[in-house]
């Protein structure tokens, strides 16, 4: 397989598929070259992530990384979800190709901008 | 896992029979057709064997069958071979948009050299149109090819009335013009002959027949004249250079009498089963799209498109359930590309994205088939339950008035 | 009838372990490696193994390794290849008298588009002079090709040197120079490092490693470039389109591993039984030249001429007693020329004509040498009975003074 | 094999090969070409070729040519034997290569040569 066992079990059994109702935060971005979507919506309480929720459009990589960016988010602060970084991403399904890696950076796009639109 | 493989027009499992006629030419049969002595001669025969059984196959003499290393070398040999051949004559090709990824890379590269290459639309049915054909040919076309079958939605062209054009051009006077057809997903699926479809140069492939990768051939119509490509060596008539594959042509020689023999009862079964696979899908799944027009096609494609989800997605969710398809983007994987065979009927980049090719073959069984018909609907479920563009359609269907 | 096989430079039997690691690969494992899937992966992965092998056995990487169709394909993408590329540079092409036809058609083609070609000479010994490959380069030269081993007369050519040349070309600026060389005939039957060798371009063919015909590989050194030659898919990096014919590739990883680990034992296997037979012929038959130097040779081929009789002939009286061997010409029949080959060495039309190849395999036994000993000295003596040359000769012998 | 049975047994076992100590007619050819070389020799006894035989150098068809040419001439008589054609030769040989014809037009020019040369 071009994609690791981790990757597939997460497109097999995504991690938090949906949208929270009573989100805090929320961002649907899209990558404009291939026309992947990412959509995520955020429970914020205390400063922690206490949900989080993916729904993706696209190549399997964009699946992916919504699925395991949803995964790591639980339980994060604020300030450690910032600073989730792509390798992070990619890290936690066992590798992308390199042509695949723009999957990565639409999932810590979509993080950034659902953060920046979070609601105080 | 249980494995059903619906991917026959990617490449096919070889035939045990085919395997058999060819286990010889690997052991004591080994010679070099090129040699003198008993070892070469017994080899030469055996590839004169084969070479009179590809002809059988398609209505051609033995003498106008080249062998070569595949389909693609045969688009390459035929494109190039003519147009470097013909290259004082004129520099004018016609192609069509839906041409397979290697007669789309050699016109590029003849494009690029200097060569005028008109692409013709198909239309929603994915067929191209006698009268584009016509509106197209100028005084200084040397070539018109288009394939005969498709290799994604299995739409068959009008070879044959091409062909009956390209002749009246040529009774008219122009001399120089040549009439190309890859046939390589056609033979062995379709009725296919030379004569009828007046075609001076086909490419062939063994791997689509029940034989093994590695061996194709060109139909090049006496009288027709190329350019060699891979030269060195008189084999093959001074058209291509190289020891011959003994024992793969031996197998594709095999293949090509077992496919003559048993064409019909391959087509009736393929068409059996690819008609209940989609009125099984049409039954289980919503928003789908049929490609390509439902009669003018070959028996053993189904080409589909799921509303909201992606194609390659899809691929790996069935793979995963062990059902093997693909999608028009796993021939030229690394492109972000939607099918450009998909996009030519007109459909949107969405439904492009979304298609999906069921390709089944001589082995597949109704039994596979049902099982396909429950995999699937759960595969296109779970990646509809993550789609943003599904739940967004079906929030949209909740609020409709009735 | 008994049959012995001297042929082994024409084509080599297949080696049983090579069939056994293919067989899977044409029946279960039948996918197409460029299929996303299942089948599709198990097909890449077998290819890259195979890749990896014949990487390992010229000390190569494995991305330096492009899989084709055999080792007439091979000398076409690499010379063609890097003269296309280079175009712009330079149109000077270094190679020798001794070459490969599919070497020496690829020159002579790209002579007839513009190309100069300067063909080295090589002496009584077959071998080319590094001094004349000195002599030769131009600031516009951007290929030489020399082959490794000769086909003909086994002699082995000084590569390594001509590389530590071509570096210091380089070095010293000329950029755009490139060394390739034919190793066809070298592969499993010498030490072939392309690091010790320092060229940039190796072709290599399966058939002559015992594995199945149809199947070859160009080594590409990293920063070497190469104008493709057959387009179309995204196979090989780009560097040559089509299905890869996944079971000989498989077959010709595992006959390059083989050859890796066993090749001390068969280079002294065949220079054991070679060296017998070389004295056994010396013994029993008069009038006979070796041909090419005895020592900087493949331990695998006896090249001799004998005087007053015709290749063809001896070939066809060993052939009806069941011996397999090759002559000169037995690659272009069809021409009347002697071996270019063997004239090249400076011998007389004669001796030229008169060359026969007798080339040992690994399954060539003690018994079989015995048995050719006795068969060729009937063979050549029945020849000379009939040769007016040899009558001429006996009676002038007759009548000279002692 | 791309020659006949017939024309390997002429080959293996060649027919009335070597030369006649009381000739009456000699010839010896050769094809500038090719270098292949043809002799003849002849005895001529009333009218008739009592015996004949050839020697030969050369590709296999020229040998086989010669042993078929040496077959048919005994018993002809002379005129009968200069009316032998290329065809005639190739047709005893079971057929010839077309790129082979050549030898049988070595052994029809060396029988007329021969013939020419008949001593009277
Ligand atoms: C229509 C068509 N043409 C050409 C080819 C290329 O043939 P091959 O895979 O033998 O190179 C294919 C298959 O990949 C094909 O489907
Ligand atoms: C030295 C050499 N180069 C190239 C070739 C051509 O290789 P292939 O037979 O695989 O086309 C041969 C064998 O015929 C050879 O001996």
């Amino acid at each position: 397989m071009p994609y690791s066992e981790l990757f597939k079990d997460h497109l097999a059994n995504p991690r938090n598929a949906g949208e929270l109702a009573d989100a805090d935060a929320v961002a649907e971005q899209s990558n404009p070259v291939c026309g992947d979507r990412l959509k995520l919506s955020l429970r914020i309480r205390g400063g922690r992530v206490e949900a989080a929720r993916f729904l993706a459009y696209g190549c399997p990589p964009t699946l992916a990384c919504g699925s395991a960016l949803a995964e790591m988010l639980g339980g994060l602060t604020v300030e450690e979800a910032r600073q989730i970084t792509r390798a992070e991403i990619v890290g936690a399904l066992g590798g992308l190709p390199s042509r695949k890696q723009h999957a990565a950076a639409l999932a810590v796009e979509t993080l950034r901008e659902a953060l920046k639109n979070q609601r105080h | 896992m249980r494995r059903v493989y619906l991917d026959n027009s990617a490449t096919t499992p070889v035939d045990p029979r085919v395997v058999e006629a060819m286990m010889p030419y690997l052991f004591e049969r080994f010679g070099n057709p090129s040699s003198v002595h008993f070892y070469g001669q017994e080899a030469r025969s055996a590839v004169d064997r084969a070479r009179r059984e590809v002809a059988a196959l398609v209505g051609a003499r033995a003498g106008e069958v080249v062998f070569l290393s595949g389909g693609t070398e045969a688009n390459n040999l035929a494109i190039r071979g003519v147009c470097e051949q013909q290259r004082e004559r004129g520099r004018h090709i016609i192609t069509t948009a839906i041409e397979h990824s290697s007669v789309r890379a050699i016109c590029d590269a003849l494009e690029r050299r200097g060569w005028e290459v008109t692409r013709l639309p198909v239309y929603e049915d994915g067929i191209v149109r006698l009268e584009d054909v016509r509106a197209a040919l100028r005084d200084d076309t040397v070539l018109v090819s288009v394939m005969l079958a498709n290799n994604e939605i299995g739409t068959i062209q009008p070879v044959a009335d091409i062909g009956a054009l390209v002749r009246e051009r040529r009774a008219a006077g122009q001399k120089h013009l040549w009439l190309h057809t890859d046939a390589v997903q056609a033979i062995g699926r379709m009725r296919t002959d030379v004569e009828e479809l007046g075609c001076d140069l086909m490419s062939m492939s063994a791997h689509k027949l029940y034989a093994p990768k590695g061996a194709g051939a060109l139909y090049v119509r006496r009288g027709t004249r190329l350019a060699p490509q891979n030269v060195g060596g008189h084999q093959e008539r001074e058209r291509r250079g190289g020891t011959e594959a003994v024992p793969l042509l031996v197998a594709f020689g095999e293949a090509a009498r077992l496919a003559r023999l048993e064409l019909d009862e391959r087509i009736e079964h393929l068409r059996h089963l690819r008609d209940r696979f989609e009125a099984g899908v049409a039954d289980s799944v919503s928003d789908i799209v049929f490609n390509g027009d439902r009669v003018r096609r070959l028996p053993n494609i189904s080409n589909i498109s799921f509303r909201y989800i992606e194609g390659e997605g899809l691929l790996i969710n069935l793979d995963m359930q062990g059902v093997a398809v693909s999608t028009g983007s796993a021939c030229s994987s690394g492109s972000l590309e939607p099918s450009p065979v998909i996009r030519a009927l007109g459909r949107d980049d969405e439904l492009a994205r979304g298609s999906i090719r069921f390709s089944l073959g001589r082995d597949t069984t109704d039994e596979e088939v049902a099982y396909v018909l429950e995999a699937l609907p759960r595969a296109v479920e779970n990646l509809r339950r993550l789609s943003p563009l599904y739940q967004k359609a079906q929030a949209e269907r909740a609020c409709a008035p009735v």
